[in-house]
């Protein structure tokens, strides 16, 4: 199976900005998951983060918080959860990785994490909070299992972190265009442009941008700078405003 | 035995507890933080300045207090309460708070955030941006503002912003989320007031080195009052910080025995508290920036909790704790609601003391055991709030039948007011 | 100057104020109490037993707070708050009260009585019962009954009997006569602890000897943090013992004006205040045991008075003050209810400090003289109680829209209990 | 005119007990007090304490307290008590004397006071909150007036107590048959004697006793040791409860 970045490479010949997408599983179903999905498909996403929802999501924005809230309600269960990635990782020609909350990875075990996750086909994950210092065993059990773990690097990483996260970096980066949470718009510009640029000198593997990517501008200004745009709450918010018929036409124009 | 030198084992960590699991946008925010604290715990002037704010403005040295009347009615130890009830704003939480603050002002920070779950903490924030013109926003989950609303008005008044939180189970550990995420995206000015001896390294630490003047003073009374150490010694713990601050005047005596006393709620299997050490219902997880023992499930999502006390309905405990636990240096326990009612009835009828409910939880399991121990021992138990803040909730506890009729009453002048 | 060397005048007056005017049935009563209290102010060991039953129990030495905010913003004199507010019980009422209480069992009583007006020293009373093992009747109008029903809640809570008085006017000089009918008939196994510097000799003595100990710490304590004595000392006046307890550090010192601070209410010439000394609204009577300035009517009946805090909402003021009024050794000024809310507001934005209604009485002609002084004059105020205890007037006086909504859904709730 | 002393004297020639009477100015209303008197003047009461209200009546139970403060604020004034006390003295063969709380008198001033107690035909007066330690200067006022003071005796006063009591004593002694204020029973019974019997001791002008005096059975104890009975809130309650009629049986009964 082809690694993370591997595919970037292979994807990039053909494109100039990757997208990735992000769904929250079990919100508003699983059903609805499959039917976002099939439109991330479609449109031609290149890779998907499929959110394992967790009660203390201290790291999202309003919209997701509530997606991992209702989901939970619901009754998802991380089982559920890897269905799914088997399920869509099996079906669609996007690669998957497992975004969440290190807890959950945590309780499992690292180890039946990482099996479990390779088991389901997904090609690395995104732990938000689960710095590198705390990293070193779940990276190297991931590794050995040919998993790569997506690092984030952000605004406020000095010279001397962005190193030490570079060293650490597998896959691709996962650039943090701002401060704050997920959901809010983020003004793209040369803040943006800068980030991109420091994290380059500190890394080889492609980089994604993500926070507040919401518009076609926004992937109009990423291109060329950054190797992938991340689309999160927007593509969300559209789902919940005007469902599947709003979520495809809003790709078919970020993706134009 | 100095548990926070960790030059043997990871920095930060007590045994496999504690950590560091934040986002790495504050990766740079912590690192500050720390040096900084590292820099003022290196620094006597600093102590010096922290323990003389502390006298001027919050009435430290707080007593000791002998329990004559429940020693001799209960027939067994000497008890002594130390009381830190009687600070300014009414609990324990000020003296970290205040030491914050200094941290704030040195790390040239002009915006505190603080989460608060009794709204004691919050309380203890506001008072403190007042005095020491920081602005100033507490989160607070919504179902605490509901029933809290006396602390809301307090801070309100105090000129800070209190948030509702309504995500989550709209209480405490929702208004800690809350504030991770003001924090990601204001650190450069904004310092993180965190309220007790949880969350990321160093927080567990600082906390505890603020809340240990508790112990300091309390150790140096006993001797003096009662011409030698305790041997047992007693504190009700949330997050833990006030059982960190009386426990570190004594950590160092092998002989004296520390107890925890945590939230039983409904009691042992009825999944209604939030009892992490005492019970078996809590189990090694990693939240809110930090690894310890969490009422969670099998999955890692954590369970509702429950307590008579706001100030002790958490899911976590500090690491030191989880630690101190898996050694075995301080034992563990737990008071349910039922116990802590009529353990509170006691104490103000025996001895004029109202207790806040959290601290009451350690003067039920010390009033108990000191029943069963010598008359020449001596038993310490911290006094960590004052109740009248809980009226709201006592009186409910209670069912005050005349209070409820006030309430009506003053509902009613209110209503007639409006027209 | 001691005011109460009797030696070239009469027992127990100040001037043409005080003596004893009690019913015939109390005199031996009186004698009794009179002679035991001379007996425990000739004994050091008394004053010290004093002493250190507050220190241990109530937190004294209460603090002296330099409010800086404050006096930067005001751009006058440095002002500092004696800090009596962190108080055990919430005020400077429990000093007298613990004082009384070994008096009571010096006479080797078992059972006090007391009257309250706001509730503080109803409260201090029954915690000090709770502590002696003293059975205790508070009287209390039903007018505070019904508004300061949370100090009735902890009184009933800290065993004591409270009974609502439906005579008069029902506010606290009914209460007083209240206590007055009690003690004519129990006096033989009772104590009554009255709460202020006002009734018969000895008790405008023994209050203020008591309170004595807020000025003897407050002298040391500005001697020390600012280096000399201040210029202008000041605080609020109800029956006049937190002043007396404060203005004795300072009395003998000639150049250190002394304020006391009353009710203005709703201001000169509203008639409805209780500024007893600072308006010319009141004459010289006879009433509730002692000679003093009352707000009477010209047949000696007393008139209705009013103020925002309940504790100065008083028809006399202790005999003591009517002489140093005549004698010009203290000035005394009023605040209206408008000035104390505002400063109120001013006082827990700036400084972090929610002073007693009452207090902040002295605080606002301390604020108001303060800025009007040079930058290196330096003025001193008692914060006599805090005011969270205050909660429903406060609220009310501030007209909180939340905290009304808050109350009427905690009757709805209650409402809904009981169906 | 015949003070109080000597008057007494008179009347005890023919009766074993004198009585003395109580009323409240003003309570129900002065119109009630000349019916009330009027009974009292039939059944061939003695002397009667003409009350005058005053706001804070510290030693008076509550029906007296309740009466005190209905009658101020219906209005009564000082004046309107001397108008009464007045026509009293003029139109009953009773003798009258003031009854009330000190700073009615203080307020007034004490010669005042002196001078229109005489003029209005009082003989006496009783303040229960004056000790004789504060009486010096009205007491020389009264005795220049040949107004009589009435000092009260109680049984929590000392011998040395009585002594002094004694010595200051003019025109009759008020002796308190117990312990607390007016209003409630009294048991009659061997401490009622002995308490008379220290009085007698310490003091030659005779003695009334008060407190609780309510019952036939009561005038028949008090006959042989005291001088007179006095009678207060017995009659105040009997006139509430049944009226004119009531009061009329009530004294009748009692002086029979
Ligand atoms: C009075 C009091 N005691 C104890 C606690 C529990 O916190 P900790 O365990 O950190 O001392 C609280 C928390 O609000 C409190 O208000
Ligand atoms: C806090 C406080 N201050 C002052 C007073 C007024 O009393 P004093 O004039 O006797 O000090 C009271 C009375 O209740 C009080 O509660």
């Amino acid at each position: 199976m082809m690694g993370l970045q591997s595919f970037i490479a292979e994807r990039k010949k053909d494109k100039d900005l990757l997208v990735m997408a992000h769904v929250v599983c079990g919100y508003p179903s699983f059903e609805d998951n499959l039917k976002e999905l099939e439109i991330m498909a479609e449109a031609g996403v290149d890779i998907v983060e499929l959110q394992f929802p967790f009660s203390e999501p201290s790291a999202d924005g309003p919209l997701f918080v509530r997606a991992n809230e209702q989901s939970l309600k619901s009754g998802t269960t991380v089982d559920q959860c890897f269905e799914l990635m088997a399920e869509v990782s099996e079906r669609f020609s996007f690669k998957v990785l497992m975004m969440g909350y290190y807890n959950t990875a945590f309780k499992m075990g690292e180890d039946v994490f990482v099996q479990r996750l390779k088991a389901a086909g997904g090609v690395g994950f995104i732990l938000p909070d689960l710095p590198i210092e705390e990293a070193g065993d779940l990276h190297k059990l991931a590794a050995d299992a040919g998993i790569e773990p997506v690092i984030l690097m952000t605004p406020t990483s000095s010279d001397k972190r962005l190193a030490q996260l570079g060293a650490a970096s597998r896959g691709m980066v996962y650039a943090v265009a701002r401060k704050g949470v997920t959901g809010s718009k983020t003004n793209m510009g040369d803040d943006v442009i800068a980030l991109i640029e420091r994290c380059r000198e500190h890394t080889d593997v492609p980089i994604g941008v993500g926070f507040g990517v919401s518009s076609k501008q926004d992937m109009d200004f990423l291109r060329g700078h950054a190797d992938m745009a991340i689309i999160g709450t927007a593509a969300l918010k559209i789902w919940e405003q005007s469902g599947a018929e709003g979520l495809r036409a809003f790709f078919k124009e970020m993706m134009a | 035995m100095d548990i926070f030198d960790f030059s043997d084992g990871r920095e930060g960590y007590y045994g496999e507890y504690g950590g560091v699991f934040l986002p790495e946008i504050l990766h740079a925010t912590i690192e500050e933080l720390l040096e900084c604290f590292r820099e003022c715990k290196a620094d006597p002037k600093f102590w010096q300045e922290y323990v003389t704010l502390l006298q001027n403005y919050s009435g430290r040295p707080t007593p000791l207090t002998h329990l004559e009347n429940l020693s001799r009615e209960l027939g067994g130890a000497q008890i002594y309460a130390k009381r830190d009830d009687l600070n300014h704003t009414g609990s324990h939480k000020v003296n970290n708070v205040m030491g914050q603050g200094l941290i704030t002002q040195r790390l040239g920070k002009k915006r505190v955030i603080a989460e608060t779950g009794a709204g004691q903490h919050g309380f203890a924030t506001a008072t403190m941006a007042a005095k020491f013109g920081f602005d100033c926003k507490i989160y607070m989950g919504a179902v605490d503002v509901a029933r809290q609303r006396p602390n809301v008005f307090w801070m309100e008044n105090l000129g800070a912003e209190v948030i509702a939180v309504e995500d989550g189970q709209k209480t405490l550990k929702d208004a800690v989320n809350e504030c991770m995420r003001d924090w990601v995206t204001n650190m450069a000015d904004t310092h993180y007031i965190l309220g007790t001896a949880c969350g990321p390294h160093p927080f567990p630490e600082m906390v505890s080195w603020f809340q240990s003047i508790i112990g300091l003073e309390a150790r140096e009374q006993i001797i003096k009052q009662a011409g030698r150490l305790p041997d047992r010694v007693f504190a009700c713990v949330g997050g833990g910080s006030n059982a960190m601050g009386l426990f570190q005047g004594f950590i160092d005596e092998p002989n004296i025995e520390l107890v925890g006393c945590e939230a039983g709620g409904e009691g042992v299997g009825s999944y209604m508290h939030s009892a992490r050490l005492a019970y078996d219902d809590a189990s090694v997880g990693v939240a809110q920036g930090y690894k310890t023992y969490f009422l969670q499930n099998d999955e890692g999502n954590m369970n509702e909790t429950h307590s008579v006390a706001a100030g002790l309905d958490y899911i976590g405990v500090n690491p030191i704790f989880s630690h101190l636990h898996d050694t075995g240096r301080v034992r563990f326990e737990a008071a349910t609601d039922a116990e802590v009612k009529e353990t509170l009835k006691l104490t103000m009828r025996t001895e004029g003391l109202i207790p806040a409910l959290e601290s009451t939880h350690g003067f039920v399991v010390a009033l108990k055991e000191a029943a069963k121990m010598r008359k020449d021992e001596i038993v310490l138990v911290n006094m960590s709030g004052r109740g009248d803040k809980d009226i709201f909730t006592i009186a409910d506890a209670l069912d005050d039948a005349k209070w409820k009729s006030f309430i009506s009453g003053k509902a009613d002048q209110y209503r007639a007011e409006k027209k």
